[in-house]
């Protein structure tokens, strides 16, 4: 066994063990801290698996704006958690569905063993794809034109959510912003921490958006972490969350798919149909729709963390 | 050169990791959160920061030094913000006795 | 046994998991929880496909990670929609269950912002 | 060369893991939150390991958003930890 095989088992074990307690844990904080833990280990995963682009996106999406979303419900869900073990399933009833979980586990991992080597792909359409692009990152160019459509509409998903989220405010917020407000007076450190670290997650977000054309990075996670350093100050009540009824505030969350849309539409016209560019301004178009993506993805994941205006807007 | 430049790796890698064993020692076996924190912020500053420096000789280039060395920088700020964070919590929670 | 098998099986003993949690916890965060851990064993069965389509010059085959990533953004927003339902019901009830027999609490009005 | 970085980032996996046991043990998730804060170092300081040995082309990018990201959930525990304090004592300054 080389050393590789051995941290990669040792990686593995130390995924599963974390997972395990996420699950077995009895306080919910308990559990939603694992997860962030486990988060991490499983961006290394990824770049174990040369899917750095996958590694940045878990990285910042899945154990950190999401870690934050479940550490604050978990904090304002504390005295929630005893009345609800009083519906815990019985010893038997557990054990049969932990039978139905290993056989599903089973399976699936007889599928994984069973899979042929090499497996089908469809590498070479990607590829193929890649030079009309002129992109040297051929998972931005399937993101945005190999399968440009699926992208759209996961763009979309996320302003429905967003509409979701809204539309469970009491009346009387309507309009209002959610979130802690602004304070003039801030704890010291954790000010500081967002004046320095936000220009710096600026730079750094804006840095893996642009090299997203040709290495790893783009829209999504550059926007991640722009969305990250918002909430930042937002936490550290700098500033305050703005009004959900603030124009700019849409016109930011509807960005990217509207310009994603209308230079798709204009596909029709100039190139060979729906969601296609001409040859020759492929790259640059990509790269106009992806900075209309991230900022975008930069106000919507916020906005979602945030939560429902929880404040009466200001007349 | 390039021998000298391994070596150097080698050590401060080594060294790197011993504070990281370290700072595990002390979170596990010191007595009280703010000891506990203590050790912490040992393994945060130390550990890392000698690896970085152990990393910059295998670095490729200008930009993947610099990118080291940012991490580090941005790992010792958000270590140094959150141990008062975390500080200042637990004396609210506990007043000094 | 390679890096990519080794994930996938991680990934089909995470959805065991997951699934797992999602049935037997009562508390609904659990259950969130415990569904994002589903969710990324999926995607990390996902990560061997694209491991095994190496093809054409690329270490993995990128319509897979592709898929991971938009994957991954929708997961998201789903969580956080149930967060927010879930904040919203505790607010408006106190309890964090729909049964409809379940003892009645007084709504809870530290529910805080 | 590659063979010690990796034992290296083995080895700082593991100490970093074995602290992790403060998850389990507790007691006030304060202790959980600086094990999670030792977690995120340690996973940073492998990644460069793995990534200077395997040499896959933009690990650094991903330390660098680990790095960005490092201080979120502590910051997100210790707000929520202590929530209302300031929150109404002082009118919202600025309009």
């Amino acid at each position: 066994m080389t050393v590789l095989q051995a941290l990669d088992i040792g990686l593995a074990a130390l995924v599963l063990a974390v997972a395990g307690w996420t699950i077995v844990a009895r306080e919910a904080f308990a559990a939603v801290v694992g997860y962030v833990a486990y988060g991490l280990l499983l961006s290394l995963v990824w770049v174990r698996l040369f899917a750095v682009d996958v590694a940045l996106t878990e990285a910042a999406i899945g154990s950190g704006v999401t870690g934050v979303l479940l550490i604050s419900a978990a904090a304002r869900l504390r005295k929630t958690e005893a009345p609800a073990t009083d519906e815990r399933l019985g010893a038997p009833l557990r054990l049969l569905a932990g039978t139905v979980c290993a056989v599903v586990a089973a399976a699936l991992a007889a599928v994984v063993l069973l899979m042929p080597d090499p497996g089908s792909t469809l590498a070479p359409e990607a590829a193929q794809h890649l030079a009309e692009t002129g992109l040297g990152n051929p998972i931005t160019a399937v993101l945005i034109s190999y399968r440009a459509f699926d992208t759209m509409l996961e763009k979309v998903v996320l302003i429905l959510a967003v509409i979701g989220v809204w539309s469970l405010a009491p009346d009387r917020y309507w309009g209002g912003a959610p979130g802690p407000q602004r304070v003039a007076r801030h704890e010291g450190a954790l000010a500081f921490l967002a004046q320095l670290l936000a220009p710096l997650g600026i730079v750094v977000g804006v840095h893996i958006f642009w090299v997203g054309a040709d290495e790893p990075g783009g829209a999504f996670q550059g926007g991640a972490i722009l969305a990250a350093m918002w909430m930042i100050v937002m936490m550290a009540r700098l500033v305050e969350a703005p009004s959900i009824s603030a124009l700019w505030l849409r016109l930011t969350l509807v960005a990217g798919p509207v310009v994603f849309l209308a230079i798709g539409v204009l596909g029709f016209a100039v190139a060979s149909g729906f969601l296609t560019y001409p040859t020759g301004f492929a790259k640059p178009l990509i790269l106009f729709i992806e900075a209309f993506m991230t900022l975008s993805i930069a106000a919507t994941l916020p906005m979602l963390v945030m939560g429902p205006p929880s404040r009466p807007p200001r007349p | 050169m390039s021998t000298i430049a391994d070596v150097f790796t080698v050590v401060a890698i080594c060294t790197g990791s011993f504070f990281f064993m370290a700072g595990t020692v002390g979170l596990l076996r010191f007595p009280d959160a703010l000891t506990r924190l203590h050790a912490l912020t040992k393994a945060d500053n130390l550990g890392l920061g000698l690896i970085v420096l152990g990393l910059l000789p295998q670095a490729d280039g200008m930009l993947g030094a610099l990118k080291l060395i940012a991490v580090w920088a941005l790992v010792q700020l958000a270590g140094a913000t959150v141990a008062q964070l975390i500080a200042h919590a637990l004396l609210r929670k506990r007043p000094p006795t | 046994m390679s890096t990519a098998i080794l994930a996938g099986l991680t990934g089909a003993a995470l959805i065991g998991l997951g699934l797992y949690g999602l049935i037997t916890h009562p508390h609904p965060l659990r259950k969130i929880l415990a569904f994002n851990l589903l969710g990324s064993g999926v995607f990390l069965i996902f990560g061997i496909i694209a491991r095994k389509g190496a093809a054409a010059g690329f270490a993995a085959d990128p319509v897979p990670q592709a898929m991971v990533i938009t994957g991954i953004v929708v997961a998201f927003s789903a969580t956080a929609l149930a967060v927010a339902l879930l904040l919203r019901l505790v607010q408006e009830t106190g309890r964090t269950t729909l049964r409809p027999d379940a003892p009645a609490k007084p709504p809870d009005a530290g529910a805080d912002a | 060369m590659s063979e010690f970085l990796l034992a290296a980032a083995g080895f700082i996996l593991l100490t970093v893991a074995v602290g992790l046991v403060r998850i389990l043990r507790g007691p006030g998730n304060v202790d959980r939150t600086m094990a999670v804060q030792l977690l995120g170092t340690g996973s940073i300081a492998s990644l460069l390991l793995v990534a200077a040995a395997t040499g896959v082309r933009g690990a650094e990018d991903v330390a660098l958003g680990l790095a960005l990201l490092a201080a979120f959930a502590s910051v997100a525990f210790v707000n929520s930890a202590a929530p209302s304090e300031p929150d109404n004592s002082e009118p919202a300054a600025g309009e």
